[in-house]
């Protein structure tokens, strides 16, 4: 039972970091690829680790596993944040207002 | 399976090291340099060298490519295109591989247990190590008793190394001020950093001496430890982090690892044994050899996270020295 | 109590002494310290001489491992020789430096100085002193690192950029070398060197380990800077401080050359190198175009300094020459060569240092009428030139001689006229500072400026080697008996392997 | 096809080391020559790490259980040349900052002089 529920959480982290990999290819800017990426940074990571740790038996790895998911959980979105907000800082403009910059300007 | 995981990985390592050579924007190289290493810090784990590994993730995409953004903020990230020939390189480069290619010819299988270098000496390593030292990881035995001087030779080229960097950037001076710099702005990063920071080096010291056990060991783990006060001279700005760790007692420190190194050899010397011959620290030799190792791993951990430390304040001072400018 | 430690001695005591130097702080402090360090490695080098000459090798365990597991120092009477040459100079140079760097090195790098001649102590020691070829290279890296320092303390800016291309083709050499021993270990199973020479012998002749070899004789001859792989060296000791140039002329390129001796001889052994893969000619090829092309390009520099670089890779070449005669005769002129020409470039160099220490320049301009005014320093100038061009009753004579005598041993009539034709171009680089200095007015360079003598601190040091250059020109007997002791046992050697075929 | 098999790890990692060389020589920037040479020397680490490796081994840290373990010899070595490569890294970038400072350049075909071309 475990192993099923196991492999369905593993197949399920594994597509969301390909459709993770395929938005940062296709999205247009800058801010929806960072949503993107941090697709994978979140779920995706979560859903392998829980998989795996449903396949550990109750020791060591298991606690280590935990420690990683934390971390990740930590880190990952601060990190998408701090990408997002420098860029932001930097005067990147979203892909919203840049087309209504231009439709001012053609105006 | 392996075989499919190394393939696909090595052809990922292709791809990332030819596209440096077409790739003129610097920030880019670097980073696609910091994905090389991650790469190959992947196939040392699928080779079984799980202690490369971890050294390579931490050195080369960590260390080496912090260090190569902090270049790349002082001298610009555009490379120029320049009218270079390129005949002669690709000339040299193509004898070389040949040359290389050739050498391949006489080799012996990949993997094979009955190669020659998995004969001679290496089993001695593998069968008697756990017994003579006393400690699971082979590589940790090897590393620090067995050859134990070749690591000394590799602390002191880390140490020379420090010295190079002082010599020519020199070391941000301590200000009797606190200047608030960093990411003044980023209030989650500043949290996150708060909560992070610990955790770093309380894992550093996990790995430091957990590093007898399991992989990592004194190196990786002055590199993590190095790496918490970096990020924290990143969010809270490099005059804050040296009123935390004064470049002058980094330099002390990194000195002072050294000579708890080469001290250790010393004292087997005075207790009549060869030099670094630990089995004479207690009077049993796995303990003794336990002791020996204990120490020169403190060494190690000490004088890289020194290092470490003091070539990321000297760059940084730089780049705060161009700033003000 | 400490005699049979001695082996590990030269490379402990620079390396405790370096994170010493760093701790003391005060930079004459440390200077003592490393001063008093350095002539103690020497004594304990000159002492590994004679009890080698005498018993023969000396194995030390690092660790008590017994090899091939553990890392073996392993004292020849070659590396014995060298190493006394690397501690020696590097002691006479450490007393020079003192009033040298002065000038060239900002006051608060002086420490950083100390440290970093000591830790290229420590790897030239360890390279000269290793019996297991992966720890050598990581002593070459230490050499290489804090060489790399030392080039980059110099005064000019362009001591930055020869310093950068230094350690960009010293890395690749590094790697070739890296390369190399990859290929020996994939193919032996072992790093120790004479268990290596063992087990190469049992091969005839084998791809990976022919590629093995070709790697590490490319990376070597970047190091040792043989021609066409010399182009780091000449702007790397023009624009390093005066200190550095004399240290590293005499030490660093002849700590490369013993590493490629070593692995001709003791680990593949002269036969695999000579006869299977006919690697002398390729070496007697680019040692005869090192010296020519080489001596020429000293005949036209008007900076001293560049001068006296090119001058080195030409002499260089007459190592390599030595070496590629492989015979016993030939190897002995090569590592007297070493030992010789030593004890000449330090010699010119630290003349050319206390010239930039009063004038200010070492173009040839600035040596014009110094005869008179720094008659000592252009004594010891001269007679270290004579040397350099080989007349009688001076070391250069000597090295000249074996290397004649042995290429008309293996019949080499061209060889032998080529090497005397060599020698006058060195009359036409050295005759130039020489006319220079005794027969034309000071230039504008000098003009007006009251210019000493240099001082004590420098002269000493420098006649010591004009002395040594002198007393070894003709008592002869010290340097050939210990090159000659070296030669057989490396040829030996190769016999023993040869009879185990 | 066999000799492919057992071969074709090392010829990938050569041809890796070929890239990393290119980029040593024929780069015109230094930081990238600086890349190059950790490309290099990178790859010339996987060539040792596929000299240790065992098939059918597991990682050179004893547990129960296992009876094949990969060569820790060659690990060792490398753990001793990646630190090596860092310290080199590290002082030829900082080479590179202060010839920028004397320079105001780091493009090779910039310097003036003949002799300063690297």
């Amino acid at each position: 039972m475990l192993e099923i529920i196991s492999s369905a959480l593993l197949i399920l982290g594994a597509f969301f970091s390909l459709t993770g990999a395929v938005g940062l290819f296709k999205f247009p800017d800058f801010f929806t690829r960072v949503h993107a990426a941090s697709v994978t940074d979140s779920i995706a990571t979560i859903l392998i680790i829980l998989g795996l740790m449903l396949r550990s038996d109750f020791d060591l790895v298991l606690v280590k596993l935990l420690f990683i998911l934390v971390f990740m959980l930590i880190t990952g979105p601060a990190a998408a944040h701090a990408l997002a907000k420098s860029a932001r800082h930097g005067g990147l403009l979203t892909l919203a207002e840049t087309r209504g910059n231009k439709k001012e300007s053609e105006d | 399976m392996t075989e499919i995981i190394d393939l696909v990985l090595l052809a990922m390592l292709a791809i990332t090291a030819l596209s440096v050579i077409f790739i003129k924007d610097l920030f880019t190289v670097v980073m696609l340099f910091g994905i090389y290493s991650f790469l190959s810090a992947l196939i040392f784990v699928n080779l079984d060298a799980v202690d490369v590994a971890f050294t390579e993730a931490s050195v080369g995409a960590g260390i080496s490519t912090v260090l190569m953004l902090g270049t790349l903020a002082l001298t610009g990230r555009k490379e120029k295109s320049s009218s270079r020939q390129t005949i002669l390189p690709l000339l040299v480069v193509c004898v070389t591989g040949a040359a290389l290619i050739y050498g391949t010819l006489d080799m012996p299988p990949f993997g094979d247990p009955n190669n020659p270098a998995q004969q001679h000496v290496a089993p001695r390593y593998i069968n008697d190590s756990p017994r003579e030292i006393g400690l699971p990881n082979m590589v940790t035995s090897v590393l620090a008793s067995y050859r134990g001087f070749d690591t000394l030779g590799e602390t002191a080229v880390v140490f020379a190394a420090a010295i190079g960097v002082l010599s020519l950037l020199g070391l941000p001076k301590q200000d009797r001020t606190l200047i608030q710099s960093g990411l003044k702005s980023h209030l989650v990063l500043r949290v996150v950093a708060k909560m992070i920071i610990p955790l770093i080096v309380l894992f550093a010291l996990y790995v430091q001496f957990h590093g007898d056990y399991g992989p990592g060991g004194g190196f990786q783990a002055g590199v993590i430890a190095a790496a918490a006060l970096i990020l924290y001279a990143l969010v809270f700005g490099l005059s804050v982090a040296t009123h935390v760790v004064p470049p002058k007692v980094l330099k002390i420190l990194a000195a002072l690892g050294v000579l708890i190194y080469a001290g250790t050899g010393v004292v087997s010397l005075f207790l009549s044994a060869n030099f670094l011959d630990y089995s004479v620290l207690a009077s049993n030799p796995v303990a003794g050899q336990h002791i020996g190792i204990i120490a020169i791993e403190l060494g190690v951990g000490i004088t890289v996270f020194a290092a470490m430390l003091s070539i990321f304040y000297a760059f940084a001072g730089q780049a705060e020295r161009k700033n003000i400018q | 109590m400490f005699v049979q430690h001695f082996p590990v001695l030269p490379i402990i005591l620079p390396l405790i002494a370096a994170p010493l130097c760093i701790l003391v702080g005060r930079s004459h402090l440390a200077w003592i310290l490393a001063t008093l360090v350095s002539a103690l490695s020497f004594y304990v080098s000159v002492d590994l001489l004679l009890t080698t000459i005498e018993q023969g090798v000396l194995s030390y365990a690092i660790g008590g491992w017994e090899p091939p597991w553990g890392i073996e120092i392993r004292i020849d009477a070659a590396s014995a020789m060298i190493l006394s040459v690397v501690t020696g100079i590097s002691t006479l140079v450490l007393v020079y430096a003192k009033e040298s760097i002065v000038k060239e090195i900002d006051s608060r790098q002086h420490t950083l100085f100390y440290t970093a001649h000591l830790l290229c102590l420590t790897g030239l020691s360890g390279i000269l002193s290793t019996g297991d070829a992966f720890n050598l290279f990581v002593f070459l890296e230490i050499s290489s690192l804090a060489t790399y320092t030392l080039v980059s303390l110099g005064a000019d800016k362009r001591c930055l950029t020869a310093a950068f291309r230094y350690l960009v083709m010293g890395t690749i050499g590094a790697t070739f070398i890296l390369i190399g021993v990859g290929m020996m270990y994939m193919k032996t199973g072992t790093l120790n060197m004479i268990d290596l020479s063992a087990r190469i012998a049992e091969f005839d002749s084998n791809r990976t380990l022919n590629t093995g070899l070709a790697f590490i004789l490319v990376g070597v001859s970047i190091k040792l800077a043989l021609f066409p792989l010399h182009m780091w060296l000449p702007p790397a000791y023009t624009h390093a401080p005066s200190a550095v140039s004399a240290f590293l002329a005499s030490t660093a390129t002849k700590v490369a050359v013993y590493v490629m001796v070593r692995f001709i001889f003791t680990i593949y052994g002269a036969e695999y190198v000579f006869y299977t893969m006919s690697m002398d000619i390729i070496l007697l090829v680019l040692a005869i175009v090192a010296i020519f092309k080489c001596s020429f390009m000293a005949t036209v520099q008007s900076n001293v300094k560049t001068m006296l670089a090119y001058s080195s890779v030409a002499q260089i070449g007459y190592m390599i020459l030595g070496i590629s005669l492989a015979s016993n005769l030939g190897l002995m002129a090569g590592l007297l060569h070493i030992f010789n020409h030593a004890l000449m470039k330090g010699a010119l160099f630290m003349a050319v240092g206390a010239v930039l220490f009063r004038t200010g320049s070492v173009d040839i301009k600035a040596f014009q009428g110094l005869g008179k005014q720094m008659p000592l320093t252009m004594a010891a100038f001269t007679i270290a030139g004579l040397s350099i061009i080989g007349v009688p009753l001076t070391v250069g004579f000597v090295s000249k001689w074996y290397l004649v005598t042995a290429a008309l041993e293996q019949q080499h009539w061209v060889v032998a006229f080529l090497v005397l034709l060599g020698s006058l171009l060195a009359i036409v680089y050295i005759g130039r500072i020489l006319e220079a200095a005794y027969f034309k007015k000071p230039s504008q360079l000098t003009a007006g400026k009251d210019i000493k003598e240099a001082p004590m601190l420098m002269l000493v040091p420098m006649w010591g080697l004009v002395i040594a250059n002198i007393y070894f020109g003709i008592d002869t007997s010290l340097s050939v008996t210990a090159a000659d002791s070296a030669a057989q046992w490396l040829t030996q050697a190769v016999t023993e392997t040869g009879a185990k075929q | 096809m066999n000799f492919i098999v057992e071969h074709y790890n090392y010829w990938v990692v050569v041809f890796l080391m070929m890239v990393g060389f290119y980029i040593v020589i024929s780069a015109n920037n230094l930081v990238k020559k600086i890349v190059g040479l950790n490309v290099f020397q990178t790859s010339v680490f996987m060539m040792y790490i596929s000299i240790g490796k065992v098939t059918g081994g597991s990682a050179p840290i004893a547990a129960e259980g296992i009876t094949t373990y990969s060569n820790p010899l060659p690990h060792v070595l490398i753990l001793t040349a990646i630190v090596v490569g860092v310290a080199t890294t590290a002082v030829g970038l900082a080479l590179i900052v202060r010839i920028k400072r004397a320079y105001g350049t780091v493009e090779e075909n910039e310097f003036e002089h003949k002799e300063e071309l690297i």
